[in-house]
């Protein structure tokens, strides 16, 4: 599996309600219902030369208790034209899902070493209940 | 007060089953290549599972209301398929003849096939597969000057025999 | 006009409710209101050798019964600077529209042999009521 | 600071409404909550030549009495790749975030001249209250 984002839930602009809670890496719905779901992941580079990544990913993943696999929910994959020198790549993803009480929610990227986490604006995760 | 079989609060269900919050019990999980169309009516028992509508599928036993939805190859972009979506398995795509699978990272989330590399001139030291491109010899074969990065064909006609084809074609052609 | 995508409305991760319906590639509007209108396309190549695009173009259309032609809701444009080998490239969009019951939303795109229709989580489009 | 863009606010597709107004370049909070801020920018070139821009940013801001400084809400930063002909680059942002009555909303850019304000599909901004 692709590697799980950690994410800061309640400093700066960072918070949760309505019981929409945030534990071991992941959104835990509090009520079965239709969500929109969003998810914003910075990329960028180089980070250790002669690492030259030719796209990036993301993914908002959904881990259930009734099925024993992870489901893709929405995925951002891009291809890098970028040079060498440095280099930005922000991929934004947003959609309606049906989840039920208790799904998981995550955001997988294709490589971990490459996310921009030094701002909260420009790294970011939530969702709302519609 | 002990709970009968199957009934529990949320998260702790017995083994082989699962939590169905509309119900508040635990029922057995539809086998794969089904879905759960209806709960068990009572704690522990099967549900009622149907399966899984054309084009949808479940690797797995589960209580899910819906399939997943099979992928699909992407014959635009040169995929072929390797094996068509079942009730109990996604499809598997594969690459045409004459190209190979380059992925995009090291998951290989996504990939393109790519055109395998043509060994002209050299010999093949492997053959392309479905995971890795041709390899060539880096020399070229007797008969064949390099240029650039390709080997050409020798040929007598001196005007466009260059340098480099003269060293390697100029002495085949004296002798 | 461009190319219109259609979409699957029922299977996998994709439902309609609440008399938002699925019709002749469109979502047809239920009742008159504020819609979150939003629709990702990933775009890939090469497709045939030597159709090499500069660009790919989402537009998220509106068409209403009183007005003979069809409104641009939002754009997204992007030149392409990857060279020959695989490329992918995911355009998000998404916005706040004023609707009309009995209006219908599309999708159209630049080109669409270049759209990975290959997996529900790469390609979608939606819309709430606010 | 960056500068600000100035958006239309009632003509074609803009609208405001729920006292959710709109002036010297601000959207701004009529009470408190938790908003779905979104925009997007497209940026265009070259604009002039020899000017080549290696990066656009777009950047959802607040400004707020209870605090001298703006606040950076949302960031979408790319580097650019293309050529020196032709080029365009969407930005999309849009989460979730905290405000209070009175809450100022702007988009600061890295540089307006090479903002595409000409179709109001293509550059947008918005919110409405959860």
């Amino acid at each position: 599996h692709l590697p799980i984002l950690q994410w800061e839930d309640k400093r700066g602009l960072a918070f949760t309600k309505n019981n929409l809670s945030y534990s071991s890496n992941a959104l835990v719905i509090p009520v079965s219902g239709d969500y929109y779901v969003y998810a914003q992941v910075t990329f960028r580079g180089p980070v250790e030369s002669g690492h030259k990544p030719n796209s990036v990913t993301e993914i908002i993943t959904k881990v259930t208790d009734s099925y024993p696999e992870p489901t893709q929910l929405l995925t951002g994959t891009k291809t890098l034209s970028e040079n060498s020198n440095g280099w930005f790549q922000p991929i934004y993803l947003g959609a309606v899902v049906s989840l039920e009480v208790g799904d998981k929610l995550m955001v997988n990227v294709s490589d971990i070493r490459l996310v921009d986490y030094t701002k909260e604006h420009k790294t970011f995760f939530g969702a709302f209940l519609l | 007060r002990r709970h009968p079989a199957g009934m529990s609060g949320r998260g702790s269900c017995p083994a082989g089953t699962n939590w169905i919050e509309t119900v508040q019990h635990c029922c057995i999980p539809c086998p794969a290549g089904t879905y759960m169309s209806e709960p068990c009516a009572s704690p522990g028992n099967a549900n009622l599972c149907r399966t899984c509508p054309a084009g949808t599928f479940r690797t797995q036993p589960n209580t899910l209301k819906e399939c997943q939805a099979c992928y699909e190859c992407d014959q635009q972009a040169f995929q072929s398929v390797l094996s068509n979506c079942s009730a109990t398995s996604n499809v598997a795509c594969g690459c045409e003849p004459g190209r190979f699978r380059e992925c995009v990272d090291e998951h290989c989330t996504d990939y393109s096939c790519r055109k395998c590399k043509t060994c002209t001139g050299r010999l093949i030291l492997r053959p392309c597969s479905e995971r890795q491109d041709t390899l060539c010899d880096s020399s070229c074969q007797p008969d064949f000057y390099s240029e650039g990065d390709e080997c050409r064909p020798c040929h007598t006609n001196k005007d466009t025999c260059g340098k480099e084809c003269q060293q390697v074609c100029g002495s085949n052609n004296d002798q």
